[in-house]
């Protein structure tokens, strides 16, 4: 019984790290179709912000609030994240909607941007990528007007970007010489995000052991899928986003906005990204890579759940965290000691948790056999349209 | 100039003359090192080649290629590792794991004829099975991807758990074994592995052009454009996608075996998730759905890729996300696309020469004056 | 629409280039009176997973590099060379790897590269070195079973690390061992080395285990460690890299701790890796070394104190960094020994080459490896080592004598046989 | 015999009936229009009898054998081509190739790859190209052509792959007045050698086609017989007429 109770828990808790770390791209890719795979790198953003106002607290605020700070740090990473989303919403994936694969692709390539961002950037960078940047926006308001309808318009416009972007290197180059300037923020160095001491310990409920981290997490993932459903569902603007992935043409006719509705929705998904970031500091490392570790794990759980309902991704996301469970530690063998020879050679040879993977993406193949869509597909004639 | 520029034959032949160039003259320029890499290149061409089968022809997107460019490489590397041991004899790695016995899935690649044909046949099944039983359930599009990527993962962790198997994480080597007496990794051996990689590419290339330039090609594209139209038509996509990926999976078998005798190593790093990924690029960059720009865009990526990270290292990765974003957002046709459709032209356009026309101004530009006048050509030149 | 792409084109360069020059900005500005060149190859994870260790790695190296470059470089036939080091990127990739050493060797015309941190990264680099008949310095801890002519290992080898820390948990802390490791070649082989010494010692292998390199959901190890030893045991950690923090931070969360009667010995720990993880979570952990920060002795502050000076208050220095930083000073005394850079008459005067580093004297073996100083240390609330025992200084030995398969075998590279790099004793 | 029977055909997404009870017979060479308003099922009915969707009840019988449950390129290799509401070409191959591809013959991969296309399916391409008036367009992607011409390469698709049953829906629908009444001469053409089904919302062209004609009425057959049976049943008039007549004055 202790096995099994030991089994649920631990299922639960690496699962409902999958949902959280799944839930802004179920939301995302189920509403707007677009497959995002920087997902992973907005999850560093939030574990990155958690470092930050970590570190803020303990140089600033009386030691007396330092417990409180991880709870500071999630509305601030789900606000970081957001925006990051928003911005990448609004300068990329904006032009791709309709063309999943081109999404896929240019989200791949922010996905980079971000890792080696984290990596690289240091108060000479920062300073001057926003000089260049700002630059850049602005050459086209202090030039005259008709430089900006000429047949060589475009030209103009990529060298004026060219030239603030020398500005900014310039600028960036010249402040590095300062020691103060060129230390870089993060560096490629994974950072330390200590978890406060109450989340540090375990909790003995009934027979079995819970690490107090592993049940904020399940607690966070509860809220989260809560608040989400009910923005969904009850909300005016959970309404409308309804409206518009069921049909975009008439929901516009209709008045909706719907670039705003799609912004909306790639901000909560971004920002779900954060807070699963914050989650995940007080179960592993934070670095650059961070977003690497999760994310094939995530779509493989939208995958597995099908798109319809936030339902599927829960299901699935426990599915896997159990099954990775109950394989990577061979806890069959202890169920059923005396197994046949063969099964139970098959069974150690699973029981790693680099094999456990192995079997569970096997499976996951077979499952997508006998139902394609997933666990709770989308229905109607659209689908294949 | 402009007129030169502009002129379709220079669009046609020009990346052809680039491609002669690179098999011809660099071998004679360049010191081996950087042969060396030009023929790892080459080889990589080859699995852009499958990519731009599948993905720029066929529409299928698979971020798993690494899977079949590892497993002909591992192919031939076992192989190696056997070649020239005595009988009785391990390869070396073996003794660390306390492995006595060769296991049984190595005993056939004694035989070179089993190899030469493993390299390529052991790829196209597990592509093929994979593929069959993908499009069976009409799975596509962003699905197919991210199962095509879980497959890697798969793979990968297999390969690189496996040690008292395969070796694990360290791969098996290839530089120090022997072939016909001679150390692969020696400099006159690469010479020759050079020429042969050029040789494999240009039959490589033209089994793809064999593929795309008929009806069956058309039937690829028509997948890619309409699939669900296809089958009311009486067509099984299925049969085609499944032959398309194995033939896919089968060149990046081809692929990875030569690039790893040239490279010396093949490792589960082949079935890292980010290299899949950077194959689709260089089709992209280079223009998805023309081989050449398959071909060209593997070269040039890889070649800019390592003379970047020898210089500075960190900036590569910006580098490459800009690529993606860039042929995404910008160059959705990649290089050749944009020559092709007379970019260059375009762009000096843009600086002040208007391109030089013949006739009534828009009559030159029109699209479909130049597709008549292609066609017109064309049939003159008696292809029909 | 062409426009704003054409604008976003622009943006991409504009950040592309400012990043260019930022990595520019460094540069070395070392001047003085040379009367030439010699340049050595740095191979280092400059970019992907392996970054975060292999930069200290290669800061030491220059920072060698830059200190006797200070002190007028290196005297061959009576005149001064310059060290000049060329910097390549092995980007966490085995094959990348081997391709930047061939580079560095064909086209830099390097007299010797210092370089690698993963054993698969050592591997994948041997055969281009046996090839080109080059040579390689590595730096770090590894699992032996190797002796290859073409490479000086400044780390430890197993009996300079993993067998007296073995020893020494045997003798104080317990008989029942729960092996965890990433999974690749150090931890498996350093744990068949062990399951060979326990057995041959007394103790007992309760429990072994793997992670992929990366994965951080150790959920099912902590089930592992628990079901076999509920009571407390000892726990020998070889994971490398991202898992650690996992580990450590569930291990805590799971009750897994020294209180609670849980030894664990870590071989990839050092003080770097503390800063990351956070000492909280490591606190009362062991780890055995060559060298620690808290080492007391003049040569070893004088070390840290430079490295600080250089590369900040905040940074640390660690056990691989001091490897590596020594290793570039036995290979410049040995080309003054040899009064050559030419790499073969190099290598040969490298065997019995000493030099004061921070550890203490160290000199190299004729089995290519370092006579290096054993220390065994407890992590502390500062996240620095306090040394438990101090063994000395031990011979390294690169073929195992506990591993059946190489027991009774040797290396010896003054020997004048076709088969010193393995031989029968 | 009939050539294809519907019977009893019910088809339920999750609950809501889009075809409930469905039976239908078409005799081999016939001609027949079906109509219905909007949500009657007339495209759940095709994509039936081409195999898209599976009948949740009810069987599809052509040549006396049941096809319930084949793949739709098996359905349409026994002889039964559909046309789809919106043109639906390869918008990158050119109307040459599109032709080339639905013209009847083996549909293997390896029929495509190591066979050629013979002499009389080359002919048969041209010959439809010329009948659709699209000989000068034949080398360019299909993509670049106007809407109509799009309808009638997709008309030209259909008979390419010589079909015993042609499904067309709405042929017309966007198409000038004169192409229409050239759509209709092409279908009463074909009809005879083909058996043809078409569905329209255009009860002009169904008039010109005199054919009989089958209301649809919640995936329902409503009632049968000619234009003008139909048009003066109570039935219709209650569900469906009463807004058609305000079409025809407009």
């Amino acid at each position: 019984m202790d096995l099994l109770y030991d089994t649920l828990f631990n299922g639960l808790a690496i699962g409902s790290v999958l949902v959280l770390a799944a839930l802004g791209l179920a939301v995302v890719f189920g509403l707007m179709g677009v497959i995002n795979m920087a997902h992973g790198e907005l999850m560093m953003l939030g574990a990155y912000t958690t470092f930050v106002v970590q570190n803020i607290f303990k140089a600033v605020l009386p030691e007396a609030l330092f417990p409180i700070y991880i709870l500071v740090a999630l509305p601030l990473a789900f606000v970081v994240s957001g925006l990051a989303g928003l911005l990448l919403e609004k300068t990329v994936i904006r032009r791709l909607y309709g063309r999943p694969l081109e999404t896929l692709l240019a989200t791949w390539g922010v996905s980079l941007i971000l890792q080696q961002f984290v990596r690289s950037v240091s108060s000479a960078f920062a300073i001057g990528l926003v000089v260049a940047v700002v630059a850049g926006i602005l050459v086209p308001r202090f030039t005259p007007k008709v430089w900006w309808q000429q047949r060589w318009t475009p030209l103009l416009g990529t060298g004026s970007w060219i030239v603030t972007g020398l500005v900014g290197v310039v600028i960036a180059s010249v402040l590095g010489e300062q020691r103060v300037f060129d230390q870089p923020w993060f560096s490629a160095r994974n950072i330390d995000v200590t978890a406060p001491v109450w989340l540090r310990g375990s909790i003995d409920v009934g027979v079995v052991n819970m690490p107090a981290a592993r049940l904020f997490i399940i607690a966070l993932t509860v809220v989260a899928l809560l608040l989400v459903n009910w923005f969904l569902q009850k909300s005016v603007w959970g309404m409308r986003i309804r409206a518009v992935t069921q049909n975009r043409t008439m929901s516009d006719c209709l008045g909706i906005p719907t670039e705003k509705v799609d912004a909306l929705t790639f901000l909560i998904g971004s920002g779900l990204a954060g807070v699963a970031g914050v989650a995940v500091t007080l179960l592993g490392s934070v670095g650059p890579n961070l977003g690497g570790n999760y994310i094939v794990d995530c779509f493989m759980v939208v995958v597995l759940g099908g798109v319809g309902k936030l339902a599927g991704t829960v299901l699935a996301a426990l599915g896997i965290g159990i099954l990775s469970y109950v394989v990577g530690s061979g806890s069959l063998l202890l169920v059923w000691p005396a197994m046949p020879e063969g099964l139970n050679a098959v069974i150690t040879f699973f029981a790693t948790t680099s094999m456990a993977k192995v079997l569970v993406f096997a499976l996951i193949v077979v499952f997508l056999q006998i139902r394609p869509a997933g666990l709770f597909p989308q229905k109607g004639r659209m689908v294949e349209a | 100039m402009a007129d030169l520029l502009s002129s379709r034959n220079l669009r046609r032949w020009l990346p052809w003359a680039l491609i002669v160039l690179v098999a011809l003259v660099l071998p004679v320029v360049l010191p081996p090192f950087r042969l060396n890499l030009l023929g790892r290149f080459l080889s990589l061409g080859i699995v852009a080649l499958g990519v731009d089968l599948i993905w720029g022809y066929t529409g299928m997107l698979s971020l798993g290629q690494g899977i079949f460019f590892a497993l002909g490489g591992y192919a031939l590397a076992m192989y190696l590792q056997l070649n020239e041991l005595k009988p009785g004899e391990l390869p070396e790695f073996f003794s660390l794991y306390g492995v006595k016995s060769l296991p049984a899935f190595w005993q056939p690649f004694n035989s070179p004829l089993f190899t030469l044909v493993a390299i390529w046949v052991i790829p196209a099944v597990v592509a093929g099975l994979l593929g069959y039983l993908v499009f069976r359930n009409r799975i596509k599009g962003v699905y197919f991807s991210i199962l095509t990527q879980a497959a890697l993962l798969v793979f990968f962790n297999f390969f690189n758990g496996q040690q008292k198997l395969i070796n694990g994480t360290n791969g098996l080597k290839t530089s120090t074994a022997r072939i016909f007496g001679e150390l692969i990794g020696s400099d006159a051996m690469q010479r020759n592995l050079f020429w042969l990689t050029v040789v494999i590419t240009v039959a490589a290339f033209l089994l793809c052009r064999w593929l795309t330039h008929g009806r069956f090609g058309d039937a690829l594209i028509a997948i890619r454009d309409d699939e669900p139209r296809l089958r009311f038509t009486g067509y099984n996509p299925t049969a085609y996608k499944t032959v398309v990926f194995a033939v896919a999976g089968a060149l990046a078998g081809i692929s990875g075996a030569l690039y790893t005798v040239q490279s010396g190593i093949v490792s589960p790093q082949y079935m890292a998730v980010p290299f899949s990924i950077e194959m689709v690029i260089w089709v992209a960059v280079g223009g998805r759905g023309t081989l050449i720009g398959a071909l060209l865009g593997a070269v040039l990526i890889n070649y800019a890729k390592s003379l970047v990270s020898e210089a500075l290292p960190e900036t590569w990765l910006f580098i490459q996300g800009g690529l993606f974003l860039l042929v995404v957002l910008v160059l959705p046709d990649g290089l050749v696309g944009w020559w092709r459709q007379g970019g260059p032209g375009r762009l000096i356009a843009m600086v002040g020469w208007p391109p030089r026309t013949a006739t009534y101004p828009a009559l030159d530009l029109d699209p479909q004056v130049v597709a008549e006048q292609d066609q017109l050509e064309r049939s003159g030149g008696g292809q029909g | 629409m062409r426009k704003t792409s054409l604008r976003l084109l622009g943006g991409a360069t504009a950040l592309a280039t400012s990043l260019t020059l930022v990595a520019c900005s460094g540069g070395d500005k070392a001047g003085g009176d040379f009367d030439g060149e010699v340049k050595v190859g740095i191979l280092h994870s400059r970019s992907g997973t392996m970054a975060i260790s292999e930069n200290t790695v290669a800061e030491a190296e220059l920072m060698a590099i830059d200190e006797i470059n200070a002190k007028g470089g290196i005297t061959i036939d009576g005149k001064k060379l310059k060290i000049v080091p060329v910097e390549e990127d092995g980007a966490s990739d085995w094959p990348t790897f081997a391709e930047k050493a061939t580079k560095l060797i064909d086209q830099d015309k390097v007299a010797v590269v210092f370089g690698g941190w993963t054993s698969a990264s050592r591997k994948a680099m041997l055969p281009v070195f046996e090839a080109k008949d080059h040579f390689l310095f590595y730096p770090i801890q590894y699992e032996g079973q190797e002796c290859s002519k073409n490479i000086f290992y400044s780390g430890a080898a197993p009996n300079q690390q993993a067998e007296p820390a073995v020893d020494w948990l045997l003798q104080n802390k317990g008989k029942d061992f729960f092996l965890v490791g990433s999974d690749y070649v150090y931890p498996r082989t350093a744990n068949t080395i062990m399951r060979e010494q326990l057995k041959a010692n007394g103790g007992k292998v309760v429990g072994e285990d793997y992670l992929p390199l990366g994965n951080t959901e150790v959920a099912p190890i902590i089930a592992k460690i628990k079901q076999a030893m509920p009571k407390g045991g000892v726990i020998v950690n070889t994971l490398n890299g991202d898992s650690n923090v996992a580990f450590f931070k569930q291990m805590k969360a799971a009750g897994i701790t020294p209180a609670n009667g849980y030894s664990i010995m870590s071989f990839s720990i050092a003080e770097e890796e503390i800063a990351a993880i956070g000492p909280e979570y490591l606190e009362g952990t062991y780890a055995a070394w060559n060298f620690f920060q808290s080492l007391d002795t003049p040569a070893s502050k004088e070390f840290t104190k430079n490295f600080k000076a250089k590369y900040g208050d905040k940074r640390v220095t660690s056990d691989p960094a001091e490897a590596a930083y020594m290793m570039v000073y036995l290979w410049a005394a040995a080309a003054e020994k040899a009064n050559s850079v030419d790499d073969n008459k190099v290598r040969e005067a490298l065997i019995g080459v000493s030099f004061d580093a921070p550890e203490g004297k160290v000199t190299v073996m004729p089995n290519h490896h370092v006579e290096k100083r054993v220390l065994i240390g407890e992590v502390q609330k500062d996240g620095m080592f306090k040394i438990l025992e101090d063994k000395g200084f031990v011979k390294p030995v690169a073929w195992n004598q506990y591993v059946p398969e190489t027991k009774g075998y040797t290396c010896d590279w003054t020997q004048d046989r076709p088969d010193a790099g393995k031989y029968k004793m | 015999m009939n050539l294809l029977e519907l019977q009893g055909v019910t088809v339920s997404f999750d609950g809501f009936l889009a075809l409930n009870d469905l039976n239908l017979q078409l005799a081999p060479g016939e001609l027949r229009a079906v109509i219905g308003p909007n949500g009657a099922g007339k495209t759940t009915f095709l994509d039936v009898i081409t195999g898209k969707v599976k009948p949740t009840r009810g069987d599809v019988v052509f040549r006396g054998r049941s096809i319930v449950g084949r793949s739709e390129h098996h359905i349409s290799r026994l002889g039964i081509g559909r046309k789809f509401q919106t043109p639906r070409v390869y918008q990158n191959l050119s109307p040459r190739r599109n032709l080339e591809l639905a013209v009847r013959g083996p549909h293997g991969p390896a029929a495509l790859l190591f066979g050629s296309l013979s002499s009389e399916q080359r002919d048969r391409v041209q010959h439809l190209l010329s009948v659709v008036g699209l000989e000068r367009q034949a080398q360019q992607p299909a993509g670049g052509l106007s809407h109509g011409q799009k309808q009638w390469l997709e008309i030209a698709m259909l008979v390419a792959q010589d079909p015993e049953l042609l499904l067309v829906d709405e042929p017309v629908a966007g198409l000038t007045d004169e192409e229409t009444a050239r759509t209709a001469d092409l279908l009463k053409q074909l009809a005879g050698d083909h058996t043809v089904l078409v569905i329209e919302h255009d009860m002009e062209f169904i008039r010109d086609l005199q054919a009989p004609v089958t209301v649809l009425h919640e995936g329902h057959v409503l009632c049968e017989g000619s234009m003008d049976q139909v048009q003066n049943d109570p039935r219709v008039i209650e569900v469906y007429l009463g807004s058609e007549t305000q079409e025809d004055a407009a």
